[in-house]
């Protein structure tokens, strides 16, 4: 199977419409151990997505992806305003004129975008931030294709591992972001921008999937 | 809430509005990308100061806007950084060629928003230098966190770097000035209150009557530690001994290089003050805490520095850096050798402060 | 109560110390009787200016002890007016002997205690002045009651006459200058939220969480009215109107005859503002109130004043004349001519004001 | 009967003693109508009083009476203070250098003290202040006097006049001092220097009057 670029931006439209339902969630989960915005930056964010996205979607994949990168980046603010913007700048970069997205093009578009992450914000594993999510939802996805899985089987797994990745970032002290401040009394609360990128995933599987 | 505010979501453009039809003489302001500028701007010849951050601190970034101390402030949404764009067009408006030095506090989001900033601004050929504010000593550690929060010291350096930017030094002599500066200084913030983010609508953290939050920032975010409420002489001793007994304080900041084109870290040691010391005294409300309260903080501080052969001598008493309507204060020592002292005396002209002019 | 202060006796004390331990080059403080004086006091040939009043309104008066502006600040106790002795001291140590001003805010306390203190230096040989502020709009009759409360254009008027002063204005020409601006002004108050008296340990009234008084004075006492809790631009207009709208006002007045040795009655009629006047215009915070707020109020303010013709040529904005930690503010409009405006753009240099210099 | 200076005395101790038994009444009449101080500032005034005394108790009575007007003057602050301490000022200068005072005398240092307050605060009847309590006071002690009668009974009758004209401060609507900016609202309560004046009055009459 592949990605066509309507899917795409279906995906954007549908993660845009999970965030909104999230908001609350994700704010609270913020509220716990950060400034209790997340839901509420990620919202903004791909609401302006939602303007800008009639304008492009027309245009390549790549052009897609990076001008969401651009919307989120002069968007959102915050921690996750330049990471979520760098994500998509440079997935828009990675998978560049394409139309469509065969399953490696998917997996570059999502390495390239976990690398901007990893570039901008600097975390490692078990920092307690997306990047906790991400990292085995990419390795999840590389081992499924390299044993020969399709796409939507593939992707399954990787969400499986995102969902894994978020839940296991609860019982860990922060060591970066806002989070970061609070020492041990991080500890016990699931990570927002962990959540965000898990739903960020989630729903690009739901988006492929037939209903 | 209560809150001379209208809709909530036109809290950060209509403060800025009365600002501008405030301060027409002093700055303007741009929307859509928000920054505020001054008037005057570019000034020729001269670098470029620049800072932003969430908005709530008043008079901080936007009131420090003027002649010897700031050319643009970015003001974010109520305690959210501000966005690239922001920071980027506020440099092509005020850059003169000289090169922009950006101010940033050391919060992950301002962080990498400025840094994104820079590399767009130097995308376009503009000379950029990227100094970090990180003098919070409530954040013990940088290994373990993403280190010291920017807090009081920031004013002071906005007010140093800016007259020396007047004054005629280079972008690479601001920044050097400004990194010296900010490892001089310590801060350390106390509430009494929490405050309310006009969005939120309610406190973002419960205190009791009786409790008191030590080593917050300035994001209302909950401190260090919760403990009874104290006396104003035990609470200006715990803080200044905070400051005044710090050990030093590394790590390692990101910074800019405009010949490589690139980020380069450097790893920088603060070194705890000592006897002999002359400093720069901030007393700073949070906000809601009038200044009268800070005249009695200011009274024991003097003494703890005098019982520790610190010598201040210049201060600053009054609400520079705020967390909204928050009541606590804070309190930042600047250790100033001459040049610090020249700069600080130096003429400054904004709305929040002002002298010499 | 949470405040930042030690024993509640000591309060004013220990405010006063920090105050002369951080300004030690503007100011002195005597204690006992308590008054904050210019460190050059006094100065040669010139009037001496000398306020008072209750304490909680930081930094009004003694943070507006400096060039420019008060030669003499008496503070009484928290809300409580000022003892004669400590006018007289006051009187006797800035005198250069070109006579001394009084400037006294409308309450029954002041005006009594400051006409006690008059007659005490006049007996001593000082020359004295004695010009009550009343500028409250929020008080409608003088006829039924004790008269305008004096408020906002006590701050202006304050850097005026100071400036008249510095600039070697007669007694009697000070007088006459303060009596004017005075006339000029009008203000109007409201509050958010209490304050509470660290003496009394409990909020002087109670306020819901959905309600705003309108109309008070800077005592912490109720005012006008109750009203629900409304937008910035509702409040800024309301105020502004009930100040802009606010017809002729007359009263009586007792000042001093230095040629009789007596009072003499003066009866003092304010004109209302027209279209056309030029005015300074002062937003204030009550204390708890932050700066950014402010500006919303003065956005709206600007455009309603705009609407009736009338030109904001200066302003003023943040916390000046104070209610403790009290959240709202106070909006202040002074008629000003060209001899005003050249003394209120005259050098300053006071820990609350400063520019110029 | 002829009142001496150490009766004089007597007469300020036992005020003081009555002042800071009422603080709190006194204050708490203040509160509904005034800034709930009058208790506060009356005690600290005459706290203040009570050690100036000792050093002045063997001078003539307007010596005391002048000391215990300067001290209340330059301690009590607020309307009150002034007020106060001018009717101790004139009826000390009314009194002299005497050190007995016979009933005219008395009517003269009382007479001289309300005149000093009047001069001071310019209270016309009916303003609901302490004034309400003193002009009837005055009057009745005058008219008591004029028709003969003696020290006791005399001002037996001006403390029941004072008290008459305190209660009549209740359903007044104050026109002088703070409780002026109230209004209406000020009607339906008793005035606190009304209140105090009543207490200085009675326990004049307490000190003369053997037990
Ligand atoms: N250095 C970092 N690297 C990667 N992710 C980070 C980093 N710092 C913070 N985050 C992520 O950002 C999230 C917070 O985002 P958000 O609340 O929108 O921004 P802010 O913390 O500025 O309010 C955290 O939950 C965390 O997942
Ligand atoms: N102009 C006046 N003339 C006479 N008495 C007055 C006047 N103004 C106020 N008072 C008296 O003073 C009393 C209040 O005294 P106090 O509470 O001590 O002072 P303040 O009002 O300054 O707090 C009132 O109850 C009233 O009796
Ligand atoms: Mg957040
Ligand atoms: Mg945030
Ligand atoms: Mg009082
Ligand atoms: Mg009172």
């Amino acid at each position: 199977m592949s990605v066509t670029r309507d899917q795409i931006v279906q995906w954007l439209e549908n993660l845009a419409a999970v965030l909104s339902e999230n908001k609350e969630y994700l704010t609270q989960l913020d509220s716990a151990i950060g400034d209790a915005d997340h839901g509420i930056n990620m919202t903004r964010g791909f609401n302006k997505v939602m303007e800008k996205l009639p304008g492009v979607a027309d245009k390549d994949i790549g052009n897609i992806l990076k001008t969401t990168g651009m919307t989120l980046i002069s968007s959102v603010g915050g921690a996750s305003g330049p990471l979520y913007g760098t994500f998509f700048m440079r997935s828009g970069m990675a998978v560049g004129a394409k139309e469509t997205l065969n399953r490696e093009d998917l997996y570059e578009l999502l390495k390239a975008g976990v690398d901007g992450i990893v570039q901008r914000g600097r975390p490692v594993l078990a920092d307690k931030t997306m990047y906790d999510a991400w990292a085995p939802a990419l390795e999840a996805l590389r081992s499924a294709l390299d044993a020969g899985m399709e796409t939507l089987p593939a992707l399954s797994q990787a969400v499986a591992a995102a969902e894994t990745g978020m839940k296991n970032t609860i019982p860990l002290q922060a060591r970066k972001g806002r989070a970061s401040y609070l020492g041990e009394r991080s500890i016990g609360h699931q990570d927002p921008g962990a959540t965000s990128s898990y739903l960020m995933l989630k729903s690009l599987l739901d988006t492929l999937q037939p209903a | 809430m209560k809150k001379l505010i209208n809709a909530v979501d036109d809290v950060v453009r209509e403060q800025l509005e009365g600002m501008a039809s405030a301060h027409s003489d002093l700055l303007k302001v741009h929307f859509d990308p928000n920054y505020v500028y001054r008037a005057d701007a570019p000034v020729a010849g001269k670098v470029a100061i620049i800072s932003g951050g969430g908005s709530g601190h008043e008079p901080m970034h936007g009131g420090f806007v003027g002649m010897g101390m700031l050319h643009a402030a970015c003001p974010g949404e109520v305690f959210t950084s501000p966005t690239p764009d922001q920071m980027y067009e506020a440099a092509k408006a005020v850059d003169s060629g000289a090169g922009v030095l950006f101010i940033v506090k050391n919060y992950t989001g301002d962080v990498l928003n400025f840094e994104t900033a820079a590399e767009l601004a130097f995308a376009d050929g503009i000379r950029v230098q990227n100094i970090l504010i990180d003098d919070d000593v409530a954040v013990k550690d940088s290994l373990y966190t993403a280190g010291r929060r920017g807090v009081g010291t920031t004013v002071l350096v906005e007010k140093i770097v800016g007259a020396a930017a007047e004054a005629g030094y280079s972008l690479d002599a601001c920044a050097d000035l400004c990194r010296r500066v900010n490892q001089y200084g310590r801060s350390m913030g106390m509430a009494l209150t929490s405050c309310t983010v006009p969005a939120a609508g309610k406190p973002t953290f419960e205190l009791g009557d009786a409790e008191m939050e030590i080593g917050i920032g300035i994001h209302g975010e909950p401190g260090q530690k919760r403990m009874p409420m104290s006396t104003a002489d035990e609470i200006a001793e715990m803080m200044a001994l905070e400051i005044l007994d710090d050990p030093a304080y590394s790590r390692t900041v990101r910074e800019w290089d405009n010949d490589a084109g690139s980020w380069v870290d450097k790893f920088l040691v603060d070194e705890p003050f000592q006897a002999g010391d002359q400093v720069i005294a901030f007393v700073n409300s949070m906000g809601g805490t009038p200044v009268s309260e800070l005249y009695a903080i200011y009274r024991k501080l003097a003494q703890v520095c005098a019982d520790k052969g610190v010598t201040i001598v210049r201060n600053l008493i009054g609400p520079y850096i705020t967390s909204l309507e928050m009541q606590g204060c804070s309190i930042t020592l600047l250790k100033a050798d001459a040049e610090i002292l020249k700069l600080w005396d130096a003429p400054v002209n904004t709305p929040g402060l002002r002298w010499g002019i």
